[in-house]
């Protein structure tokens, strides 16, 4: 057991990786010689030499597209995108090239790689590296779709998405990156696809990802010390797939669900998963379910306003509140 | 048309076979087969037995048959839409290109991919590519993992004229020259995008060579319907890659004889093009070449009658062939094929 | 009135824009020599000649920004994307820039300009031309998202699009294009944000878009003759704004709601107002929501998968008997 | 370092004033303005009143003076994230710009757009954008609007050496060179993109200037650090803008002073770098420049302080400034002043 920061628990879990198999190989601006641009690659450009960890040109396309071809022909590439939010100079490897090269070949090629990339709000960067864009790729058919909250989780996740055999989008969020976090030592490998029931409460459900989760979880606190609603809070880790099970089955039991969303509101993942309860669980709930998200605006700089745009810890208690009260 | 650097009588004229028999007639072999199985393709589509869209490479018989006959066995190729000459140049058979689309069950992706994306994994054919440029950085990945490997194989990718003016074009041969990978970038320079003259939209007369020194390449343009000039270019390129020599941008002159894609009666070209370029049909060229070599006529007509025999055979296992079963649909999506996203 | 195709609407939308406004110009892959790759902007170019009717190189980020700068300068420009799919090799444009140049300016530029695009299935085209995108747009604050059904909408929506100052993503479907309608004499121009009812009725509430609103309607009519069921069916129009009202009234009268989506499943624009009638109209509910959708898959080219593929007629009028019957 | 074609003594040599002593002077006085800002943003950083990230032009400023100073007041202006130096150069007042660093109700955006972001419309800075690339082609937009409307504005498109690397570059380069829009690419080469040197990841030595050929635009390389010589290209550039003549691309040497932004130390850069570049810092060269045109001291020390106390009252007024109100937050998404997606 150590305390790691999420930000080394990045190298530590491509580290892990890239010792296991010599096949996995990493790529992407500034990630090398640099150590990358929020640092949480440092020290595996000396690990493991200028042939595994790679820096390129400003050429997100170049990028994606050499992870792919690599892919395809027997490495396992993990390729950086510095900001998520530069997934829309690239979209068309996420969207319409690795997401479907298998299904359209008939099963022929195979895309086993990893697409690292810094995602969220709270460092005050405007509406052009501040996105949480994860609905992005979950619309996408033939991707799979992971967030961690946690450094134990980044290490887990990205271990078991470097080891998966179909392309894998894994969103790290610049605000954690400095959070710290107990991690066991030794080789740490997730499943993809599990949630986790990160508090029990039996009121409500409330559903979070990445920088939601602690705040669902100060949320919760309140909420059972003030007017002693115990909330269970679940994250959800992993968005494709998704784990449906988990989820239904804490709605089951607490008959209240609220979604915490980090995106825009219109089409966020909260919304899919509102509509999946919402026809397998409608006679499990007591009450309307609800999303918490950020409004339906470009993201603001200045800190004042980027604060009150996202979920609020006080927003959020405030919210539950209100649906559980009425 | 643009001038051209290498041309058929030079050779012609001392008859100094650089290439020998064996691999002309290969040439020649290839390309008949390309004319034969698109022209039934054709055929098919006014049978209406070929569904969705559909382009052709007639005319451009001469490039897939000078790259793929230069190639070793485990170099990839990475095709467009316009990628059955290709596929067919790797040794596919006939009948699983004409049963893709035809969308049957015996077709190369059982119907799942379509005339856009013919895909051979075992043939080397590492997909055809339906958007645009989006080929050229991922044949710069393959060519990056034999690098990394010490592999000897190339990446090989083909690609149109209006291709050149696309971001990823761009991206991928600075990649490409960077990295220094062993990957060729063949364009085929057929003179138009989709309906407009790619002289309208760019902003050099030879939209590829005339870029290859903005990535630190020589400038190459062939005759894109003389097979031999093609074959020569190509082995100088695969040479270069396999020596660690990084990559290549070579630029082929040449023409399709038919529209962009199945809906396309190619009005918009001036008159007398056509007939122009029909004059310089390569197949047409490269028999003149084979008989200046002294090969016998019917050595040409048993070629030409055992590819019209294999087109049509292929053809009737085609029209007999079963549609895809249904299940198939959800199949594969991920590598457990099938489409789960969730528990 | 007039009989007339959706394609030939298209022309006649835009002719009628050009014609009253020299500040709308129109610039595309082969739109103008060429009249367009699905024909449906024959005679622009001969009408409004070579500076108004613009052929561009295969430059779909080149297209979107000059559409954008011409925008924020004055003109009123129209971009043609050629299939919707390409979205992915210019979604900067779309998702970064001329959607949130407004806010991130506060308000100083202007971005007054329509997306033209060829969406959707039915052609055999395969996985990379016939997907339906419109939540790749509507997920995206700033912009707004129509997608006409019929020959008189598509010129009445677009007139409303040209002459909006924001920046509209316009979806055609394709396989409408030779689709026909009546449409009156005369200038159309209709407000975006309405949706329309265009079957009333009692028993359930079914919501489509585009090539779903004749399919919907069709198995409305199945419903009706052979179950009994009596559908309300309402054409979306437009994602963006979205007409909460009409729809939410139609749920408080039928009390079922279904929605019939041609987009892959997850993230759907159905996805978003199942979340917003759960949340705003729970009680109104009899029974949960459902939605119809294409499977979670990239699409399949051979017309016999295509086919079964997307929601049939069948499909609908099936699943929403079971769920009404249940 | 890369040859230079305009150096500074070649003018100086026979003191052939072509460009005059008021323009010399202006010319002087942006780049003190420039340098002088941007040294009180990085002081307000310490202090913790500049918040976000910020991206300094020290070092810069001979590019931004020399193309505001030959520009026309309808001109218009594109930048990136490292756009304080063009804004202020176009006569945005400091504090406005100091205001939006320090996300106050005073900045130029209130707030909104944050230091990446600057914009002001009335001067003619059509925004700053940081996703890399993009405005390239917006640019070209802004010049189709004045070639459309046979207006006589150029847009002027500033950008890094790394810049030239994404496939924005290419398709606005391409699509400029054949509509000949008055618009002109200015690749501001300071060696680095982020953190890794240019030549790294680049296949040619000029990233930008050796790439003009593959558009049809000649090669044109200019001492950055020179504002004479930048002021001379650049208003070469315009006319043939303004002429009908189509667009340049023009790639400045030059070298940034701190790290690529606030976060960055810049350790990667070799030893001794930055001093030859401090050496030749494009204010010392300047004065000297201005000294050699018998421009008395006191004149340059007048603007020196002038400058001074015109930041030193922006400062003040930024500390006061209140911060931006809470409602904004959720105004001008649309253009009724809103965010309302739905009724
Ligand atoms: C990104 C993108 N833009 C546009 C298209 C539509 N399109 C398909 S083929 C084509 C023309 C391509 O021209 P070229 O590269 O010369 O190849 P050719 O078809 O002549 O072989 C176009 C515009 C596309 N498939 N992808
Ligand atoms: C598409 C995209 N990729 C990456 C980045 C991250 N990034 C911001 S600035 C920068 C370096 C740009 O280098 P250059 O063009 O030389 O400009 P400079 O910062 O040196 O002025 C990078 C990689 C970005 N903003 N956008
Ligand atoms: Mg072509
Ligand atoms: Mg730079």
């Amino acid at each position: 057991m150590a305390e790691l920061t999420y930000r080394d628990a990045v190298a530590r879990g491509i580290a892990q990786e890239m010792a296991r198999d010599p096949d996995v190989v990493f790529l992407g601006e500034d990630i090398a010689k640099a150590g990358g641009v929020f640092k949480a690659t440092v020290g595996l450009y000396e690990q493991f030499g200028p042939l595994r960890v790679r820096d390129t040109p400003i050429s997100e396309q170049a990028i994606l597209g050499a992870a792919m071809g690599a892919a395809m022909t027997g490495l396992k590439p993990i390729a950086e995108i510095m900001f998520s939010d530069f997934f829309a100079v690239c979209f068309d490897y996420i969207a319409n090239e690795f997401a479907k090269s298998r299904y359209m070949s008939n099963g022929q090629l195979k895309c086993p790689l990893v697409v690292r990339t810094g995602n969220g709000a709270g460092s005050r960067f405007g509406a052009q590296h501040s996105q949480s864009v994860e609905n992005w790729c979950m619309m996408i058919p033939g991707l799979k779709v992971v967030a961690p909250s946690n450094p134990r989780d980044v290490i887990g996740l990205l271990a078991a998405a470097v080891r998966d055999p179909d392309p894998v989008i894994f969103f790290e969020h610049k605000s954690l990156y400095p959070t710290k976090g107990e991690v066991p030592d030794g080789e740490i490998v997730d499943a993809l696809g599990s949630a986790k029931i990160v508090r029990p409460g039996k009121d409500a459900t409330l559903l979070a990802l990445a920088l939601m989760v602690p705040r669902a979880l100060a949320a919760a606190e309140t909420l059972k010390s003030e007017h002693g609603i115990d909330c269970e809070v679940v994250d959800v880790r992993s968005l494709v797939p998704l784990d449906t099970q988990t989820i239904l089955g804490s709605v089951a039991r607490t008959h209240r669900l609220f979604t915490v969303e980090e995106n825009p509101r219109l089409c966020g993942w909260g919304a899919e998963i509102v509509s999946i309860v919402a026809d397998e669980a409608f006679y499990d709930l007591d009450g309307p379910p609800v999303r918490i998200t950020t409004p339906h605006i470009p993201l603001p700089a200045a800190d004042i306003l980027e604060d009150i745009a996202l979920p609020t810890v006080e927003r959020i208690a405030e919210r539950v509140r209100k649906a559980m009260q009425s | 048309m643009a001038k051209v650097e290498d041309r058929a009588p030079a050779a012609a004229a001392g008859l100094n076979d650089d290439i020998g028999e064996a691999t002309r007639l290969r040439l020649y072999r290839i390309q008949v087969e390309i004319r034969e199985a698109e022209q039934r393709a054709f055929d098919l589509f006014l049978q209406n037995l070929v569904k969705g869209t559909s382009h052709l490479s007639l005319g451009q018989e001469a490039v897939a048959a000078g790259f793929a006959a230069a190639m070793k066995p485990g170099d990839l190729s990475f095709c467009t839409y316009r990628g059955h000459a290709h596929t067919l140049a790797r040794g596919v058979p006939i009948e699983k290109v004409l049963g893709e689309l035809m969308q049957r069950d015996n077709g190369l992706m059982r119907g799942k991919g379509g005339s856009m994306h013919l895909t051979s994994a075992e043939h080397g054919v590492m997909g055809s590519y339906a958007i645009v440029g989006a080929h050229l950085p991922i044949a710069c990945g393959a060519a990056w993992r034999a690098q990394y490997k010490g592999a000897k194989d190339v990446a090989v990718c083909f690609f149109g004229d209006g291709t050149t003016n696309i971001g990823a074009f761009h991206e991928a041969l600075n990649f490409a020259a960077v990295w220094k990978l062993p990957v060729i970038f063949v364009c085929e320079n057929n003179l138009y995008m989709e309906y407009t003259p790619i002289g309208d939209v760019t902003a050099v007369q030879h939209p590829a060579a005339d870029r290859a020194a903005a990535y630190g390449l020589p400038r190459i343009v062939v005759d894109g319907n003389d097979a031999d000039a093609v074959y020569r270019a190509a082995g100088a390129a695969y040479a270069k890659a396999r020596d660690g020599g990084g990559p290549s941008l070579v630029e082929c002159m040449t023409y399709r004889h038919s529209g962009h894609s199945r809906a396309d009666p190619a009005k918009y070209r001036p008159e007398g093009e056509l007939e122009k370029w029909k004059a310089r049909d390569p197949i047409k060229l490269y028999r003149e070449r084979l008989k200046q070599f002294g090969i016998a006529d019917n050595v040409i007509a048993a070629i030409d009658a055992d590819v019209r025999r294999r087109v049509d055979d292929a053809t009737e296992k085609c029209k007999t062939a079963p549609m895809p079963p249904r299940d198939i649909l959800t199949k594969d999506v991920y590598a457990d094929g099938g489409f789960a996203w969730r528990n």
